[in-house]
């Protein structure tokens, strides 16, 4: 359903995505994994076209995009049918949790006040935080603003959702709970992408494993495929040195 | 629409003040600078009373225009001197003070409140993780300060201090009231004494603006430079 | 008959010669005499405003103002901007204020003294000056300063030892001030008489007005009013120098 | 003396509040241009602001007051420059350019992810800005907004240089009338009034900060301009 | 060789340490886990009198405090002769590598320049950083700033090291490098006292583990007795949860 060919991109003079392809079905949860400034967040920006590649095409079933042409519609056609959760959760500073995951409702969704309500409820009760709606992020703990990012991604039903690094700004003792969310997310069903550092989880949960490196995807298979037989001598090492933190 | 006749013998007679007005901010500057450093030690260390008044200072010298504690000096210091002198027993006119020391008292006066917030800033800026690092290693507190604390906050002021030279250079201009002659002074002068009014003045303006222009981007480049070391 | 608004511009600040700002009725010397002449002018109606020194002569440039009047002197470069009418409104004796044992009297006494800063461009920079020029042997050392420091403040300045001397018209109430704060104070026999004029923005149609303010200021100096006015704000009458 | 005094006020005031106002306006256009890098147009702002903050105030009265009437001459429209008149505008665009290094650092300190997580949801840019962006950028810029109207304040003492009758001017006046026997208690007097104006303006807009504050108790991470400007 | 009894600290309303008591011998290697919040790296402050506790008392070898009198001597003396190694990583910035790890002994021990250069130089290159000894802090990665300041305290040859999270504010891949150097200390048998949340490490080198939760010690043994069989519950909890996610 969603398919990247040949992603280019470079910051000023460094190269950081050198030709990425990747295509993902409905229904697949897809990990990424990768040393650190391998281009695995500027990938998950591409597809919302935060960030802008020098070359390249995206599919999104029916929309297509080539990235030397931008086009507004296309660009806003994906972001609706993606949510995205950051590692910095990035929920809005002014607004209390049920303001934040009703505002995209109502403001791009026009959906009434009422039924955004309902539906923000619905899923920040999902998330356990229905005892916060009022509290601004100010006066919430890490795993609290990342479970209200979730939630304000889930609410707009996306076709697929895109978390980057959602564990890795959390206090050790938060990450449990962020992540028992978003198995449970995973697990019901709904297309994901998930750029994380935490090697078992991604095991646990995704049915596909991409390893990139030096901007590029260097292996992509079976979790079975990549952490019990990594062909590619980067990946074994890069387990490696994973594995031998935890 | 412009006298060409006018404008060059102008920026002759205006450029001319350029100097006395540089060295009369840098004399400011460096006061203001000391004065300012000390108030924030003492904010910084919280000494007590002490810490109240220099608080009670910068809300005075921050609540009241420039130009009245200007008028006020030109009043209100040479008696102030006089009666000062004559407390320790020396004779002494204290009428007989120039106008420039006035100035430099005054804009002193003024501006050590705001250098006092510049250098509180840069002190705050400092992370006190390295100085729990010093005391770990058993640095002593003047060896802590010396060698790590101020080599950083001196960095950290850069831009803020550029900043203040220009707020002296400015201030300067009020001089006029009590006529020392700065670079807007001499072009009033200047303007006054051929009725060319408008030349003058933006003969002037653009010499402010060159002189920001070299001092900002000037404490820009010591920055850079400096920046890596910290 | 058309009566024609004629917007004046009085200095705001230099009593007892005019004084009074936005708002506040101009009083002095050259107030008076703008009425009484106005009083023989009906076919203009007056209409004065206090306005600090350098609001009158931008003002009057532009035409925002049809006359200024503020103690002004005759100079080339104001007969080349402005109308000036050929009779004097009023004159002004500049005299020497120091301490009394100063033993200074003349210009000549001021060789070597510090005097107090002369205003930029005015008419006492213009007569210092040319005085200089005149008398090279004799040199004398004047500052020219933009500053408004009012001339009771110079006064005391004098008083205490900060200047030496001060070169002053005498007609701005000098005397009220030393007598009020009992200064130690004097004033030499005058060093040199200026006419003062009024100002009038240059245009075809002003220059019939000129010509109306010259003639009644005329008839006012001829059926004694001037002297009369003279009296009344200076205590003496300068009439006597005005040609 | 007081009561008089008290009379000029509501000029003062009412050229602060002009400044306030036009000056707003002229900061949130030429913040915009900057911000968004429009060729040519965003230099300029970068021009007017720099003449803003680099020129001292005086200056910046001075050309207005010169300068304005030959603006007006050449649109042909009637003189209606008065002193109060160039006062007030020459102080709009000293404000402006002032209030423009307020704005934009705040913009520019709401951080990168916002952006993004807004883009991200699909707001349009408007959306962007009104929702989010805009009520960021508020809370960060209060405090030194707060100190740019207390530094109009300062400035509109100024005005009285250019003939217009403020607070200033009239305290002038009344020295005079009384043959200038009590400057020194007079500046005094003016000193009090000024900064119980500046007192009153602060604690406006410490009302609004304390408000805004509930959706960030910790400190902003713009830093508000502390230095005078003059 | 290190003794610590009933030391009370509070901030301000919040009691932080309700009471710790805490014996190191000489050749330990103990590793201080717990909760976040409980006072772990304020214990290690109270130790350089970074921090001032409201009673207790410290006994180092032979010298002794009560912490209600403070002593000059007494503290300068425990700072030379104990090191401590920051999360924050604390290097001096306005110095160069190998000035960081020369200005104490220059400065505090009196050593010469080239005996204090030449001591840096070994240390700096027991840590792997003989190739940045000119660098300046703000040309370093996390893991080489880390390491400076591991060579810095091993420079001033200490009788107890202290590392307070020494990897938490590093990214993934840089942990390990850092994790090597630590453990090469220990096991060259200096007496260490380290703060850590890897648990999976902390069995590994040290001989003890002491659990630390809200301001005293709820748990003290052997890696064995802790990790393997927790008899305190709060332990048992803290232990599952943060096993939960590695
Ligand atoms: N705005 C930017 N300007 C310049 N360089 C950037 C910018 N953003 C990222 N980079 C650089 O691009 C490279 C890739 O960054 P990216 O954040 O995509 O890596 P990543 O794989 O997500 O790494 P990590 O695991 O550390 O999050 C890095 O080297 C980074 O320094
Ligand atoms: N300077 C301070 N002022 C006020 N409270 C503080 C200060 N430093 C620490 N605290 C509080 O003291 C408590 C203990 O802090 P400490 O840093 O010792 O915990 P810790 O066990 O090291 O936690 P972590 O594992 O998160 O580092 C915390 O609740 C913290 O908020
Ligand atoms: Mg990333
Ligand atoms: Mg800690």
């Amino acid at each position: 359903m969603l398919e990247l060919k040949d992603l280019r991109l470079s910051y000023g003079n460094t190269q950081v995505l050198n030709g990425v392809d990747l295509s993902v079905k409905r229904g697949d949860v897809v990990s990424i994994i990768g040393p650190s400034g391998t281009g695995k967040t500027t990938l998950l920006k591409c597809i919302n076209y935060l960030v802008k590649p020098a070359s390249g095409t995206i599919a999104f079933d029916k929309v297509k995009m080539d990235y030397q042409r931008p086009d507004k519609t296309a660009v806003q056609a994906i972001r609706l049918r993606t949510a995205m959760v950051f590692q910095q959760f990035n929920v809005f500073k002014n607004m209390t949790v049920i303001q934040n995951v009703m505002d995209p409702l109502v403001v791009v969704q026009r959906k009434s006040r009422d039924e955004a309500r309902a539906i923000a409820l619905k899923e920040l009760n999902r998330v356990g935080l229905s005892d916060k709606l009022d509290s601004y992020p100010s006066q919430l703990s890490g795993g609290q603003l990342q479970r209200t990012g979730i939630a304000r991604a889930l609410a707009i039903k996306p076709d697929v959702m895109l978390f980057d690094e959602p564990t890795s700004s959390l206090d050790p003792e938060l990450v449990g709970e962020v992540l028992r969310v978003i198995k449970d997310v995973t697990s019901s069903g709904i297309t994901s992408l998930l750029v994380t550092h935490e090697m078992q989880f991604a095991k646990n949960i995704s049915n596909r494993i991409v390893f990139m490196d030096r901007g590029v995807v260097a292996a992509d298979g079976s979790p079975a495929e990549i952490f019990d037989a990594p062909s590619n001598p980067r990946l074994a090492q890069f387990l490696n040195s994973e594995l031998a933190i935890q | 629409m412009f006298d060409s006749e006018v404008l060059l013998p102008d920026l002759w007679d205006i450029l001319g003040a350029v100097p006395m007005t540089l060295l009369m901010a840098l004399a400011i500057f460096v006061f203001s600078t000391i004065v300012g450093s000390l108030f924030a030690m003492v904010e910084y260390r919280r000494i007590t009373v002490l810490r109240e008044l220099v608080v009670a200072y910068k809300v005075a010298f921050k609540g009241v225009p420039m130009v009245i504690v200007i008028f006020l000096a030109y009043y209100g210091l040479p008696p102030a001197l006089q009666f000062l002198a004559a407390l320790v027993g020396i004779e002494f006119n204290g009428h007989l003070t120039p106008n420039w020391v006035t100035l430099i008292v005054a804009l002193t006066a003024c501006v050590a409140a705001f250098q006092a917030e510049v250098v509180k800033g840069a002190l705050n800026s400092f992370d006190t993780g390295q100085a729990d690092a010093a005391y770990s290693l058993g640095y002593k507190r003047s060896q802590l300060f010396r060698r790590v604390m101020l080599p950083q906050v001196i960095v950290a002021a850069i831009p803020d201090l550029a900043n203040s030279f220009m707020v002296i250079m400015k201030a300067l201009s009020l001089g006029f009231a009590i006529e020392v002659v700065d670079i807007f002074a001499q072009s009033q002068l200047t303007a006054a004494l051929n009725f060319y009014y408008l030349e003058a003045f933006l003969i002037a303006v653009v010499i402010y603006m060159v002189i920001a222009y070299i001092v900002t981007h000037g404490a820009d480049r010591v920055e850079a430079a400096l920046r890596a070391r910290t | 008959q058309d009566v024609r608004n004629i917007k004046i511009a009085t200095a705001a600040e230099s009593k007892p010669l005019s004084w009074g700002a936005i708002g506040v009725e101009p009083q002095g010397y050259e107030p008076d005499v703008l009425k009484a002449i106005n009083a023989k002018l009906p076919q203009y109606k007056f209409e004065m405003e206090g306005a600090a020194d350098i609001a009158q002569e931008t003002g009057l440039a532009t035409g925002k103002y049809d006359i200024a009047t503020g103690g002004y002197y005759r100079a080339p470069a104001r007969e080349k901007q402005f109308l000036i009418p050929e009779s004097p409104i009023g004159a002004s004796l500049i005299k020497i204020y120091s301490r009394k044992d100063s033993g200074i009297n003349e210009m000549k006494d001021l060789v070597g003294k510090k005097i107090v800063p002369v205003t930029a461009g005015g008419g006492i920079y213009k007569f210092a000056t040319q005085w200089q020029e005149q008398n090279p042997d004799y040199q004398i050392e004047i500052t020219a300063s933009s500053a408004g420091i009012p001339y009771p403040d110079r006064l005391k300045e004098v008083q205490n030892g900060k200047y030496d001397a001060l070169v002053l018209p005498s007609n701005l109430g000098e005397q009220t001030v030393i007598d009020q704060q009992k200064l130690d104070i004097k004033a030499s026999e005058p060093v040199a008489i200026n006419n003062t004029f009024v100002l009038i923005h240059r245009s075809e149609e002003n220059k019939a007005l000129s010509e109306d303010i010259d003639k009644a200021l005329k008839e006012l100096k001829a059926d004694g009013t001037l002297a009369k006015l003279s009296q009344k704000w200076f205590g003496e009458d300068i009439t006597t120098y005005m040609k | 003396m007081i009561p008089e005094l008290l009379k000029a006020l509501p000029l003062t005031l009412a050229i602060t509040f002009t400044a306030m106002i036009v000056g707003f306006c002229l900061a949130l256009i030429a913040t915009t241009f900057r911000v968004r890098r429009v060729p040519v147009i965003s230099h300029l702002a970068d021009l007017y602001v720099s003449y803003a903050r680099s020129v001292p105030v005086v200056l910046q009265l001075f050309v207005a007051f010169y300068g304005l009437p030959l603006v007006v001459g050449l649109l042909e429209i009637e003189d209606f420059v008065s002193p109060t008149v160039a006062a007030m505008l020459g102080l709009s665009f000293y404000h402006g350019g002032y209030l423009s290094e307020v704005m934009r650092p705040a913009y520019l300190a709401v951080d990168r992810g916002q952006h993004d997580a807004a883009d991200s949801l699909g707001y349009t840019f408007r959306q962007k800005l009104t929702r989010v962006l805009g009520p960021q950028a508020v809370h960060i810029a209060l405090p030194g907004y707060g100190n740019s109207i207390i530094y109009l304040i300062h400035n509109v003492a100024l005005v009285m240089y250019i003939g217009a009758a403020d607070v200033m001017a009239t305290a002038h006046l009344v020295m005079e009338r009384d043959y200038n026997q009590y400057q020194f208690e007079t500046y005094l007097v003016l000193a009090v009034i000024y900064a119980l104006l500046c007192l009153a303006a602060w604690l406006v807009v410490r009302f609004f900060e304390l408000r805004s504050s509930k959706f960030a108790p910790r400190a902003a991470p713009a830093k508000a301009t502390i230095m005078a400007s003059v």
